[in-house]
């Protein structure tokens, strides 16, 4: 679950980890009144869950109130690389000296948290990585050890800084994250920039925290902070059925159905080898019932852009008279005018396919094999 | 021979009288899986399909001395379940659970990363079967048969897709094993590899990998330095969508290119592993490997 | 650094583990004032840092201020198995169900946190332990995974709980307790009795805790309770000279100083087998200089219990010629009318030999192994 | 041969500018240890005896390979050096602090305890001597002299009182290690036995133990299943004071008798074990026994 940056700058500030003074702005009403606590002048920056930010334009400067509302106007409720604006953080500016890169996040090789820092952050981090990898510390934590002095000394030696009162104020800073990291079941904590002010102390200017949907559970103020974080319509449906809906790609025109990421990646990588392109991905998960399985073909088919489905089950938990079942409801129940091909394996097959059988209905098309699917859900839309 | 599982598997069920816990025993026993108990605290004195259930691990350890658990226990409790195995003294455990929080998985991992006895398989596995002889898992047992071909998938779907090739051409399995489909599945391939190639009746390998993490990669270097026997590998999501991606640390990461399908299919490949476009491809390359 | 009950239960609160509502009492002064946020009938307590307070007579009961009054005239100042009496808890009664016992402590042997629990708490859980060991479980819990579940079953169901709601309070409480332990750095945490109330929550009506002396300096909290505590002349006096002073038997005549427990240790065994016994101890640690040295034996010459003083040095980081110099400084500057025994082994113990041999004093006595000087301090007394 | 450090050794000092490590760096040199690189974060590039000095341990190893460590640091940096000593490969640890807080002591002997060839001594320990060869430690070296056996001791104090006993019998000694009189020693008796009982050098071995915990009772249980060399064990504290009890726990801890100067005296003899009385004692047990 990816937290806006005004929501992952609580999580810093609860830490310890100071942040610039700032306020979030979802309506201008008020604004002199919603911005008196605050200096000028001041950063207006979008609240979107995404990168590039900066770039796209979706940062402006203001030295007053005026100013202020007129870059809300401006942002506010546009749309910054396929997010909508629904929310600005308005935060004094400071006095900056440099500006570092500093984040943590899983290296599944090893299996443990990987910080990263450099003394080149900012908006071109990506460009230090590509030509001066060697600018970048990159240091994993045992999660047995925690983080340790020697991972912030080499993080400093390599990451370029000598200051002894630099050094010690990084090794605070890194050390709050790494508790944050993982006390929060974060599976990205990024702070870029992270300000080095005048006085020799830090500051966060930006938060990019990224929480593991499995554990959100535990964590009660993130669960307060959810309701805020905006959820595609046909995402928000599948998952309050219990499904995964996955957008694919913007110019495909096949919907998939499945039990598993596997398979899944499966479907896309057979429909793209004969030359089409999948559009939409639906997860069933382990043991749909007929029911179910309706309920997720009409998610599916809620996406204009599918003109034909194709539903491939290898039934293990998931047994394939279910998935028949839900077929066949969802193409009695509904007048879609998109074909499905289905294709079933597994337990229960021959009752599945029974059932298909028997359903006489054009749009039901069978498939023996994925690589057939394939082509027939290709096939049923020319 | 096979590896984790085989006739002489003593199996617990952590999660015996849940539903899942209980219709899978059932079928668990069908196959002539060898259940000798199972754990529900609270539950204890019950039985489930004549399995004898107790309150707590070490209770089932002292009285029926199961060598394996199988966790049919919500991902939530699927931490503290392997720990209780552990801790009383299984050094085989496999957790079929899915939305284990990956921190929890981490904090088995390095648990048990010294351990050179110790395998816990998932989460977010189908289980393992040695086909004929015993099964610990929910897989659709009907697909499989006895045979040379040693298998290990991060995905349930695409390793019945291959034992579904491979059965109808004649090609049977020693052991399949799901590592399971989260980002950090415990015991992977680079840790498994060992037992196949100590295997005898293992003849050939197949690993079914994805992209993401750095296992295929990890495994390629194993294989190279040790597998005498061959390898066959799938890799799914070539045409992966691409998450929207929020800050840099993932493209400073990706920088390298591990985790993509051409990095894995490039260092497997660099290890004389074949590689296969489909499931059903590596069916195909197995009848000949093995003619 | 053991804690005072009052302080243990500060503890106890921080980390959300209820106590009964309670007043610390120093003075009587103002009683009523002190005592106006409680209801009667209360307990009074006394404040000690030993076992066996109840038996010896240092709790009492009191139903209104007048009866609190008479039982802190009784109790304040006294003296309590060797402590006196400096503070009274007041706590007010709670209607009680069941008495249980809950200790977390170190397992040696498996370096693990050993956390004892038993349905049959309060005063008599020694006897318990003597007569019913089965009735008291107990559970290693390895730091690693940290207290689980599962081990939180294993402690209700050895333990004797079977009502579900009390098994989950429990837990709720094993888990507080652990994480204290843990965090808090603590070598003990004992709650004897832990209460079951009617309404089926648990509380913890004592609390003994102990903190790992060398872990006091990580918390701030406990350092600020350090004050309160009182430590014996003797013992401070060392402590601010940086050795430790050890009350061995109050029956004993021999003072001993030594640089290591293990040879403190093999000294006191030398001389309960020639029939004598040690007073009190000192351990200089390494590498003491000779002012040091001198500083430490006045220290130990303090205790008028020390009839001679056996001086055992085996020099490593710690310099024989330093420990002979400081024997020489502590008897030309004092007039102490008691031998001194030095047996000197190891780093520059020639240069030590040589000084003591020209100090010509009849106090200073020279030894040349231990067994000889267990002998000579002993022979020095008659 | 000898066991831990010997001619071979390379031993890093962490610490090595501060005043203790300077001066016994200064000492080990003198003595013939093969100090090869020493570790002070915000001093790398200068050299201490000559010994180069780096800023971290993770440059020190990829400079000068170090095998060996000896922390020359206060007791609350220790839990960080053992660590980062660790953390960059290094297999032996010597931590000599005393007044490292128990807590610390617990992670490192759980971080270590499946890792085989991971030996950490201390803390509190005088080090380790292999006389005549390299010793990593502060112990007053003069008193020790090469010979066949092999010393492992809790007090400081109560192994020189043996050594010196031992050398003015003419009985050298294979190697002597303090393993530390704190609570908790990370590698204790029975994870050291096994190499003075691989050691070729070695025909005896002598553990110096003292009363609280159960490592020679642990040990005691080794040795009667494993070592075949004679045991000689001197037990301090018979007499040693009782400290005021607070709570119960420990007496009910205490109602087994483990870790009384009598029940460690009646696992060793149970296990074959020549029991001294004093450090004199022991070698004059020894003198006896290597006759």
């Amino acid at each position: 679950m990816k937290l806006y940056e005004y929501q992952g700058k609580e999580l810093f500030r609860q830490y310890g980890l100071p942040t610039p003074k700032g306020v979030v702005v979802k309506s201008l009403d008020n604004l002199e009144e919603q911005l008196q606590s605050l200096g000028f002048p001041v950063v207006v920056k979008s609240q979107v869950l995404t990168g590039g930010r900066g770039k796209a334009g979706g940062v402006l400067f203001a030295d007053n109130v005026a100013e202020v509302r007129a870059a809300g106007s401006k942002l506010l409720g546009s749309v910054l690389k396929d997010c909508t604006v629904d929310a600005l953080l308005v935060e004094e500016k400071v006095a900056v000296v440099e500006e570092y890169y500093l984040s943590i996040t899983v290296d599944r090789a090893s299996r443990m948290p990987l910080v990263m820092f450099s003394r080149s952050g900012g908006m071109d981090i990506e460009e230090v990585a590509k030509t001066r990898p060697e600018a970048i510390a990159k240091v994993t934590v045992d999660p047995q050890m925690g983080v340790r002095g020697f991972h912030c000394e080499m993080l400093a030696k390599v990451g370029g800084v000598t200051d002894p009162g630099i050094k010690k104020e990084l090794a605070k800073v890194v050390k709050t994250l790494y508790n944050l990291y993982y006390q929060k079941d974060a599976t990205l904590v990024e702070v870029n920039p992270l300000m080095l002010l005048t006085d020799g102390t830090l500051i966060a200017a930006d938060a990019k925290v990224d929480i593991d949907d499995s554990a959100v559970y535990r964590h009660a103020d993130i669960r307060a902070m959810e309701e805020a974080v905006p959820v595609a319509p046909l995402v928000k449906e599948a998952r309050d059925t219990g499904f995964l809906y996955i957008d694919v790609d913007e110019t495909g025109t096949v919907g998939v159905i499945s039990n598993g990421s596997g398979m899944i990646m499966s479907c896309i990588d057979w429909i793209a080898r004969q030359g089409g392109q999948v559009t939409c991905a639906l997860d069933l998960g382990g043991g749909a019932t007929a029911d179910r399985v309706a309920e997720g073909i009409k998610i599916v088919l809620k996406n204009s852009r599918v003109k034909s489905l194709l539903i491939s089950i290898f039934g293990g938990i998931t047994r394939c008279d279910e998935i028949a079942g839900g077929v066949l409801k969802a193409v009695t129940e509904n007048d879609f005018g998109v074909p499905i091909v289905t294709r079933l394996e597994g337990t229960n097959k021959e009752k599945g396919l029974q059932i298909l059988s028997e359903a006489d209905s054009k749009k039901i098309i069978v498939a023996a094999s994925l690589p057939e699917a394939a082509d027939k859900v290709l096939k049923a839309q020319q | 021979m096979s590896v984790l599982v085989d006739k002489n598997t003593r199996l617990l069920v952590q999660g015996i009288t849940g539903r899942e816990g209980h219709f899978h025993t059932t079928r668990m026993l069908e196959y002539g899986t060898n259940v000798v108990a199972g754990v529900t605290p609270g539950k204890g004195g019950q039985t489930v399909e004549g399995v004898p259930v107790y309150d707590s691990v070490a209770e089932a350890v002292a009285a029926q001395q199961p060598d394996t658990t199988i966790l049919f226990v919500p991902p939530r409790f699927t931490l503290d379940g392997i720990f209780e195995a552990l801790n009383a003294g299984i050094r085989k455990v496999i957790t079929i659970a899915e939305g284990v929080p990956v921190r929890d998985m981490m904090e088995v991992y390095h648990y048990t990363k010294n351990m050179p006895d110790v395998y816990v398989i998932g989460p977010n596995s189908f289980g393992v079967i040695s086909p004929g002889k015993s099964k610990a898992g929910f897989m659709a047992h009907e697909i499989y048969s006895p045979g040379p071909v040693g298998i290990m998938s991060r995905s349930a779907t695409n390793s019945y897709e291959t034992v579904l090739a491979m059965t109808r051409r004649g090609i049977g399995q020693s052991t399949a094993i799901g590592v399971g489909g989260d980002m950090i599945p415990v015991s992977s391939f680079a840790k498994l590899l060992p037992l196949f190639q100590a295997d005898e009746e293992t003849k050939a390998v197949v690993l079914i990998g994805e992209i993401g993490g750095a296992d295929e990669e990890i495994a390629a270097e194993y294989i190279k330095k040790h597998m005498t026997k061959p390898v066959v590998a799938y890799i799914a999501g070539r045409n992966a969508p691409k998450g929207k991606v929020m800050g840099h640390a993932g493209a400073i990461v990706g920088a390298s290119g591990v985790g993509s399908a051409q990095s894995k299919i490039e260092a497997l490949t660099a290890a004389g592993v074949h590689i296969a476009d489909s499931p059903n491809h590596v069916a195909e390359i197995l009848e000949k490997l093995l003619a």
